[in-house]
């Protein structure tokens, strides 16, 4: 038994050693670290042959280019176009990362059809066949019952192929209610359209002005075509352009500009009309353009002199006097000086009062379609369709005025007022909305006062979306049509927003479709044909490509070469001419609008004893707070004094805080009118006391887990407030108060 | 083959255009593969091979001010040619000096995971794989198969996109050159830039922009002569190759460490 | 308690005859010994290799004489470079198909390919034996193009093979044995028989051509190189790598 | 750790740290195999004349 | 039952006892087994580690084990190369304390390391300018030369003494044992320096950077000098708590004496040294890099200045100043506090090293990075714990470890002692007179 013990021990002591002289354990140390070097779960790339695609980007209105790498059929990178005329090779944080749209998670990834109850998130896949037959069956009834006009259409632009072939859609079929959604560029267009009668976009000379005075428009923080407006500010810094930031907080623009001004929010206007005050007290305006050019200046005149001196504007706006009067010379003294306005990225419109004071001002030093100054950029018109043949049906519903009252008596020169919408539906006064289609946009997070748009949209019988992705509103459709991603599909881009000259831009198929989705254009076509009749006849295409190709003509080659057309023989008309008023001058104040209405300023809601803060929203370019939510590279790039975990952080200032007896990181429970929740709080000097400023873009319920549920969208703490003339939402933030919870 | 001057690359950042937009971070996380999680918004663990600083000045309202500071790896020179604070530390030659191009590697296989070189890193440019990669369903599709994908247990950082110098090679070596222009071979992130902040060549070469910009001084280690432009943590003589300009004062001096009352910025070389 | 007495009836067994049965034992226990010692360095030998690695058929079999015969200049014709300077490797379906649009000849092989493949539009799952792990960036046209190599140097006479051979693969490491090299013990005869780092690092350092050297060579080192040749061939670096750490080419060269 | 190991580099470094190393690793080596070997032959011979 | 393989001469507690006892230590071990598993399959993400604390506990974990291990290659030192023999008595234990530290590191570098499996290549792929492969190789070798070390003692178990090989080879391992000690020495010595390398070669972490002699910062010197101090404190404290376990008087006075004096004025040497380097770094280093004491040692919730005085005042002169008095050595209770504070400080020393360095911001607009560790580090930190008491309690009963015991505690029979556990120890010593004689 020893002996067996003995000898089985020198067994295994001989077994080690040859083991130890053999390959096995030492090639198995080997491969093991081998193994982890490929483990099967780590992902191996597929090479191939590397390609390029020329296309342009359409995550948000700037219209950049792009160029996506491929290998063999897989796009691997999306890079900014070198050599296009809006970015030159940069992109933004957002259209960076599109590939995390195209392959992610939040796609919607076939026809979907609700089963269960709304928002419940259940859904059924149906065929293309299927979806289609339904919306038109749906809209057939709706047609035959003469209530064609309870369709509504809520778009994201109205420019381009596929927003027009919506509209001709619903002129054939018999409804008034395409609505676009809101932004600075509805003040805009009105301001234009009242001072200088033009039916245009603003385009702002930016490259060529040498003094630029913001009034808290976010330069570089997404302000108009985000990539172009960043090349500027560098130009600005390389020829040495005064850029002054006029806002409550300390935002990238303004910590980039050469003198940052902060001013009580919400009396923007009121500086402006200071500014214009000093300029004409000491004469200091351009008589040339007064003179010749304008109308109702000394009404207007007298207006501003005694209303806006320099120091009753000073109590309004917190700015002192001297510092009011010394930005007035500056920017009246400098040869090409340019004020713009619209609130950081400018995503809601504002009150109109603003943006015509603001005009105004750039009227005062003439800039008025002028190298460097401000033009009217009309839309350059190459779709020609033929004209729509309206039945009596159609003719009947058109008939109907609008839901939204957008051009009634009451907002005569407003032509969508999407804010109005949910108020309109919730009362029922006019008439109930029994279908509501939406596309390229997302209504239901991006409107303010959230719960009253859900109460609004629950009202709706029928809800069809059209997006890719699974956002807020497709998660509470009926019926969800997929469209293809932006780089599965043909698309025009139309000059975005504050580009000087006309450009469109074309979005191309890079990949192949990933899945069963469809060309919303396509899917247009195919319900007007189902319907049949004088709507089947007016979309006479075989399909959105046939009908973009020929609408776009000879256009068409040189877009697929160079991915975009500018118009090289383009002039801007000379001024005489711009000017479409009944003076054919630039009216200052015009008797239709009730005189000086439009510049009078608007409250907001909230009364200063129960709510002795005030809340403002601010927006930041890597927070996405439009149709697209953050994909998960952006939202990972967001710093943890905005966003840790899911707890979003407010800004206070130290001497606030104090006051209000918190301190950094603690968490506190902010409550408005509108709505409550819980905060976290962030300790920032660059803001004024008594302001709470919280981010836009966060708070998403649907899309996918790396975005939904972090933070909260301000829009549930924020109701619209009417502008008097334009009826456009004009709310800039709202009484806040905050306590410890 | 005939002896060639060896390369110097290196970016020079100019922190006025810099709007802290974070373009180069994604471009940067697009271009190199690198992987993403639910919640990312401890920074600690968030990989991120170029982080975007965000500076203040510390002064109350309303005389604040505010800087954003792209912060990718510095692939320091280190005290003598070739040895940054990393390289010599790692204890199995994962991460090497390549004395031709300046640019410090990190070969993830040879990794072990010991993390040596990341405390001994001043800038935190290196980051620790403490979870496996994973992409949702589908997404692995846009993972480019020019950066192998790090796997759970290594340590990365940013590589100056060097394979896009790879490819730039292998291009001009099909055209019968040898030689890359300045424009052949650019990272990810300065080509993204929408500030063109971001510049990139080789810092040995007169007629780079990068030389140009911050006119290096050889005798000391590249240290810059413009007088605007600075790197950071200059007295730890770690020598980055990463250079910053800025025209405010207290930017420049965030970029080092001062004793109180040390009133003007006096560069002193640190002998090691 | 029991359990103890027998350790004791054990260990108290008389101690006179302990030495008897050690010697008599030691024998036994030597026996014991080889036996284990030649047991596991056959398994370790013979039995491991068989057992590490699985076979694998090629979905089809593949003549590359018959193919040479076709095409004008030897394997560039399928096996190119595209205008980017990178590296085609295997062909692709449609390169196939220039030829191939319908079945050439009636062998099985080419049978199944059209009907498999060409008629379905189907990749061919080709085994590459040659394939490296992710983390290696080789360039072929550094290797060819600029330092004009032959394909036979690293790949074999595999274009003049009339068949596919067996594709082995690594159980562990899932990849092809012509990396590790046939012979397990890891020696090689020809150039192309094993595809480590090693054998890249080998070939380097013979031709310096690949790198630019930097620093001067002094005689003293001249002279230590030499004996350094003599202790350990092949070792010594004659100059200096652009790696720091190695002296030899920097990681990034073939690391990605 | 070896010639042979790609890192390998001749210079005083490498000389020196794994000369040491080996060295050590040498007289430990020696050391153990004459006690065993000595063990063995003591243990045949059988005598256990020493005390501890 | 087991008293067959108990030494002679020596009382141990019932076999019943010892085995509730090492279920109890073993429940602890399995824990920290499992957490070592957990860290191993998921990965490190299992810890609280993150990039701004790359090295944490574990590494800290690490260095102290060695430091307090190196109690084994000093008095192996004094024993075998200046042939004190008063330590005869503790020398065992102390290579035994050596070798249980020693193996615990190892360990715990096998799972610090985020892949384990590639562990191998610090060898084979050597980085001979990396302190930590220095560390790594004499690590190694030194745990092999511990083993050796440890290897008669085993020998020594009664049951295996009886085979004339092993009989033999014990015997002629402690013929060259001298040979193996220097060994161990030399390795000690660059190991225990190199640990302290680690730290002070980072030049971009003033806090831990140091200048030096050639390619040696002085923290290599100062490491290996206190690990020298302190380790025999810590082998004092652990016999001091076995003799308080066991109830029994298990090492000669003139040992501890001896040790505890020698330590004594080696700590007082090292805090000096210690207390110079730091006023040097405090003076001359940090400052040449911009950064001064309290940049060190402020706006952080832990690391106040509190923790250096703490570490060299109370952990550093005190314990030096009890030890090197014949007074201090004498009085037992002195003596106890002196050898914990003596421990404590190596501890905080070697936590100040790693930690603290990680803690540490360096660029101006950069923030001090806190830390906690995770249940697993902890669970894996005292893995190591559980698994050298088991050690201790298994050696202790089987091996001779302390030869003077049974001449310190002679067994007398009372008839209240008449227990089995003595019983056949008893009669057995009768059978086994021939083979001991």
């Amino acid at each position: 038994m020893k002996i067996g013990r003995r000898s089985f021990l020198s067994f295994l002591l001989g077994g080690a050693a040859g083991t130890a002289l053999s390959p096995l354990p030492w090639k198995l140390m080997d491969d093991s670290s081998i193994w982890t070097q490929m483990w099967p779960w780590t992902p191996v790339p597929e090479d191939g042959e590397a390609s390029y695609v020329n296309s342009s980007c359409t995550l948000c209105p700037g219209g950049c280019g792009i160029t996506v790498r491929k290998i063999d059929d897989r796009a691997v990178k999306i890079e900014g176009m070198k050599g296009h005329p809006i970015n030159n090779g940069g992109l933004c944080i957002l259209g960076l990362s599109g590939l995390q749209l195209l392959y992610g998670p939040t796609r919607v990834q076939t026809p979907l059809k609700r089963v269960g109850k709304r928002g419940q998130g259940r859904w059924e896949k149906i065929s293309w066949k299927d979806a289609v037959s339904e919306v038109a069956e749906t809209l057939g009834d709706l047609r035959e019952k003469g209530q064609s006009h309870t369709v509504g259409f809520i778009s994201g632009s109205d420019r381009g192929t596929v927003p027009r072939l919506f509209e001709r859609f619903l002129t054939v079929y018999g409804s008034p209610n395409l609505i676009r959604t809101p932004s600075i560029i509805d003040s805009y267009e009105l301001a234009l359209h009242l001072m200088q009668g033009a039916q245009a976009l603003p385009g702002f000379d930016f490259e060529n002005a040498n003094f630029i005075l913001s009034f808290g428009s976010g330069i570089v923080d997404g302000w108009g075509s985000p990539v172009r407006m960043f090349r500027a500010n560098s130009v600005w810094r390389d020829t040495g352009v005064k850029v002054i930031q006029i806002e409550p907080r300390l935002s990238n623009t303004a910590a980039k500009s050469d003198k940052w001004i902060p001013i009580n929010p919400g009396t923007e206007a009121a500086l402006a009309l200071g500014i214009a005050h000093v300029i004409i007290s000491e004469s200091l305006y351009n008589y040339n353009f007064i003179d010749n050019y304008s109308s109702g200046f000394g009404d207007w005149k007298r207006f501003v002199l005694d209303k806006y001196g320099p120091d009753s504007v000073a109590t309004i706006t917190g700015i002192d006097s001297t510092t009011i009067i010394a930005l007035a010379l500056s920017f009246a003294r400098a040869s090409k000086p340019l004020a713009i306005c619209g609130r950081g990225q400018g995503t809601t419109p504002g009150s109109l009062n603003e943006c015509t004071a603001v005009h105004a001002l750039n009227a005062l030093v003439g800039n008025i379609n002028k190298h460097g100054g401000i033009f009217a950029v009309a839309e350059p018109d190459y779709i020609n369709w033929p004209e729509v043949e309206m039945d009596a049906k159609a003719a009947a519903g058109m008939q109907k005025d609008r839901l939204d009252d957008a051009g009634s008596k009451k907002y005569p020169f407003s032509r969508y007022l999407l804010n109005r919408l949910p108020e309109a539906i919730n009362s029922g006064k006019k008439y109930p909305l029994e279908t509501l289609f939406v596309a390229g946009a997302n209504p239901l997070y991006t409107m303010s006062d959230s719960k009253t748009v859900k109460k609004a949209f629950d009202k709706v019988p029928f809800i069809v979306s059209f997006s890719s992705y699974m956002d807020e509103t497709a998660y509470n459709a009926d019926l969800i049509l997929p469209n293809h991603n932006y780089l599965e599909r043909y698309e025009d881009i139309p000059t975005p927003a504050g580009m000087p000259k006309p450009v469109i831009g074309l979005s191309r198929p890079v990949v192949e479709p990933q899945f069963n989705t469809k060309h919303t254009g396509d899917v247009i076509i195919l319900i007007a044909k189902a319907l049949g009749g004088s709507i089947g006849d007016s979309f006479a295409w075989d399909s959105y490509d046939a009908c973009l190709k020929e609408t776009l003509g000879y256009k068409w080659q040189v877009m697929i070469e160079k991915g975009f057309w500018s118009y090289p023989d383009f002039v801007t008309q000379p001024r005489e001419e711009s000017f479409d008023t009944v003076s054919g001058k630039f009216e200052f104040a015009r008797k239709e609008t009730g005189f000086m209405k439009q510049f009078k300023p608007v409250r907001i809601e909230g009364d200063k004893t129960n709510y002795p803060l005030l809340l403002i929203p601010y927006d930041s370019i890597r927070l996405a707070n439009d149709v697209i939510g953050d994909p998960p590279f952006v939202i990972k790039t967001v710093d943890d004094t905005v966003l840790k975990g899911t707890d979003v952080f407010i800004e206070l200032n130290p001497k606030t805080a104090g006051e209000q007896g918190l301190s950094e990181g603690q968490i506190a429970m902010l409550s408005t009118p509108v709505g409550k929740t819980k905060v976290k709080v962030h300790l920032y000097d660059g803001i004024m006391p008594g302001i709470v400023a919280l981010p836009r873009g966060l708070g998403h319920t649907a899309y996918d887990e790396y975005l939904a549920g972090k933070g909260i969208n301000f829009n549930e703490l924020i109701g619209p407030v009417e502008d008097p003339v334009s009826g456009l939402d004009a709310a800039w933030g709202i009484r806040v108060k905050l306590a410890k919870a | 083959m005939k002896h060639k001057k060896a390369k110097k690359y290196g970016m020079v950042i100019d922190l006025d255009k810099c709007t802290g937009c974070g373009s180069c971070m994604v471009a940067c996380m697009a271009e190199n593969n690198v992987p993403f999680r639910k919640d990312e918004s401890n920074k600690l663990l968030s990989i991120t091979w170029l982080r975007v600083y965000k500076l203040t000045n510390g002064k109350p309202f309303p005389n604040t001010d505010i800087c954003y500071l792209p912060r990718p790896c510095m692939h320091c020179e280190g005290q003598h040619e070739g040895h940054p604070p990393c390289v010599s530390v790692c204890p199995a030659v994962a991460t090497d000096y390549n004395s031709e191009t300046g640019i410090v590697s990190q070969v993830y296989t040879r990794c072990f995971g010991c993390r040596y070189c990341m405390a001994s890193c001043p800038y935190k440019a290196r980051y620790f794989n403490w979870w496996d990669p994973v992409w949702p369903d589908g997404m692995e599709k846009y993972l480019s198969p020019n950066v192998s994908p790090r796997m759970r247990g290594v340590v990365e950082k940013c590589s100056f996109c060097f394979h896009r110098y790879q490819l730039a090679k292998e291009k001009a070596f099909m055209e019968g050159r040898r030689e890359l222009k300045e424009d052949e071979y650019q990272t990810a992130c300065t080509q993204a830039c929408p500030a063109g902040a971001i510049t990139f060549g080789d810092l040995n070469n007169p007629n780079h922009a990068v030389y140009r910009m911050v006119k290096p001084d050889p005798k000391h280690h590249g240290r810059p002569t413009n007088p605007n432009a600075f790197r950071l943590l200059e007295r730890l003589g770690t020598n980055p190759k990463v250079y910053y300009l800025s025209s405010r004062e207290w930017v420049r001096r965030a970029g080092d460490n001062y004793l109180e009352n040390e009133a003007k910025i006096k560069k002193t070389v640190h002998q090691g | 308690m029991e359990d103890a007495g027998g350790e004791g009836g054990a260990t108290s067994s008389p101690e006179i005859n302990t030495k008897e049965q050690d010697k008599g034992s030691a024998g036994l226990i030597i026996l014991f010994f080889i036996v284990g010692l030649f047991a596991s360095i056959i398994l370790g030998w013979i039995i491991f290799p068989k057992l590490l690695y699985s076979k694998k058929k090629q979905p089809i079999d593949f003549n590359h004489v018959l193919h040479m015969a076709e095409v004008e200049d030897g394997c560039e014709s399928c096996h190119f470079f595209r205008e980017d300077g990178t590296y085609s490797g295997v062909p692709k379906l449609d390169q196939c198909i220039d030829c191939h649009e319908d079945i050439l000849g009636d062998s099985p092989d080419e049978i199944k390919f059209f009907e498999e493949y060409v008629s379905k539009g189907r990749e061919v799952p080709w085994l590459v034996y040659s394939r490296q792990p992710d983390c290696v960036f080789f360039s072929h046209v550094a290797h060819v193009k600029v330092a004009g190599m032959d394909c036979v140097t690293c790949h074999g006479h595999i274009g003049e093979s009339e068949s596919l051979k067996i594709y082995e693969e690594n159980r562990v490491t899932g990849y092809s044995r012509d990396i590790w090299g046939k012979s397990i013990a890891g020696f090689k005869k020809n150039t192309w028989d094993r595809m480590k780092m090693d054998d890249c690092a080998e070939c380097h350092r013979k031709t310096t051509a690949n790198i630019e050297r930097t620093g001067v060579k002094t005689p003293t080192k001249r002279l230590i190189d030499h004996l350094v040749d003599l202790v350990s061939p092949g070792t010594s670096m004659s100059e200096k790598g652009s790696s720091v750490q190695t002296e030899r080419g920097a990681c990034f060269v073939c690391h990605k | 750790m070896f010639p042979f190991n790609f890192e390998w580099i001749w210079d005083m470094g490498h000389v020196v740290f794994m000369g040491g190393l080996w060295y050590a690793l040498t007289i430990l080596g020696i050391g153990m195999t004459y006690c065993i070997i000595k063990a063995a032959i003591d243990a045949c011979r059988g005598n256990d004349e020493h005390h501890h | 039952m087991d008293s067959a393989l108990i030494p002679r001469g020596v009382k141990r507690c019932p076999l019943w006892q010892f085995i509730l006892f090492i279920c109890v230590v073993g429940a602890v071990l399995l824990w920290g087994v499992y957490a070592m598993l957990l860290c191993w399959i998921k990965g490190l993400n299992q810890t609280n580690m993150n990039d701004y604390y790359g090295f944490a506990i574990w590494i800290w974990a690490d260095l102290t084990v060695i430091a307090v291990g190196g109690g084994a290659f000093f008095s192996g030192l004094l024993r075998y190369i200046f042939g004190k023999d008063e330590l005869k008595s503790i020398i065992n234990y102390a290579v035994l304390i050596g070798f249980i530290c020693y193996s615990s590191a190892l360990l715990v570098l096998a799972y610090d390391i985020g892949q384990p499996l590639r562990g191998w290549f610090i060898f084979w792929h050597a980085n001979v300018h990396s302190m930590l492969t220095e560390v790594a190789f004499c690590l190694s070798c030194y745990f092999g030369v511990l083993t050796i070390e440890f290897i008669p003692l085993i020998l020594e178990n009664r049951q295996i003494d009886r085979v004339p090989f092993f009989h033999h080879l014990s015997h002629n391992m402690h013929e060259i044992m001298g040979v193996f000690a220097a060994t161990g020495v030399f390795l000690s010595f660059f190991h225990q320096g190199s640990l302290g390398g680690v730290a002070g070669v980072l030049f971009g972490r003033p806090f831990a950077y140091r200048e030096g002699l050639f390619i040696w910062p002085w923290t290599f010197f100062l490491f290996t000098w206190s690990a020298a101090a302190c380790g025999p404190c810590f082998t004092l404290l652990i016999t001091k708590i076995t003799e308080a376990v066991t109830r029994k008087k298990l090492v000669k006075d003139d040992a501890v004496e001896l040790l505890a004096k020698i330590s004594g004025w080696m700590i007082l040497t090292y805090i000096i040294a210690k207390t110079i380097d730091t006023w040097w770094w405090l003076t001359v280093t940090a400052p040449s890099m911009g950064q001064t004491l309290m940049d060190f040692y402020s706006n952080n919730p832990l690391y106040g200045i509190w923790f250096l005085i703490l570490e060299i005042v109370i952990c550093g002169f005190v314990p030096a100043a009890i030890l090197i008095t014949k007074k201090g050595r004498k009085n037992s209770v002195a003596l106890w506090i002196a050898v914990i504070l003596a421990v404590v400080g190596v501890c905080i020393n070697r936590w100040a090293m790693v930690l603290q360095v990680m803690a540490v911001p360096v660029m101006s607009f950069d923030y001090w990075a806190m830390y906690f560790p995770s249940w697993q580090e902890i669970a894996t930190t005292i893995l190591p714990v559980a698994y050298g008491i088991i050690l201790v309690g298994l050696a202790h009963r089987y091996l001779p470890v302390f030869p003077d015991e049974s001449e310190l505690n002679p067994i007398e029979t009372l008839p209240a002692e008449e227990e089995e556990a003595v019983e056949p120890s008893v009669d057995l010593e009768q059978e086994l007179k021939p083979a001991e004689a």
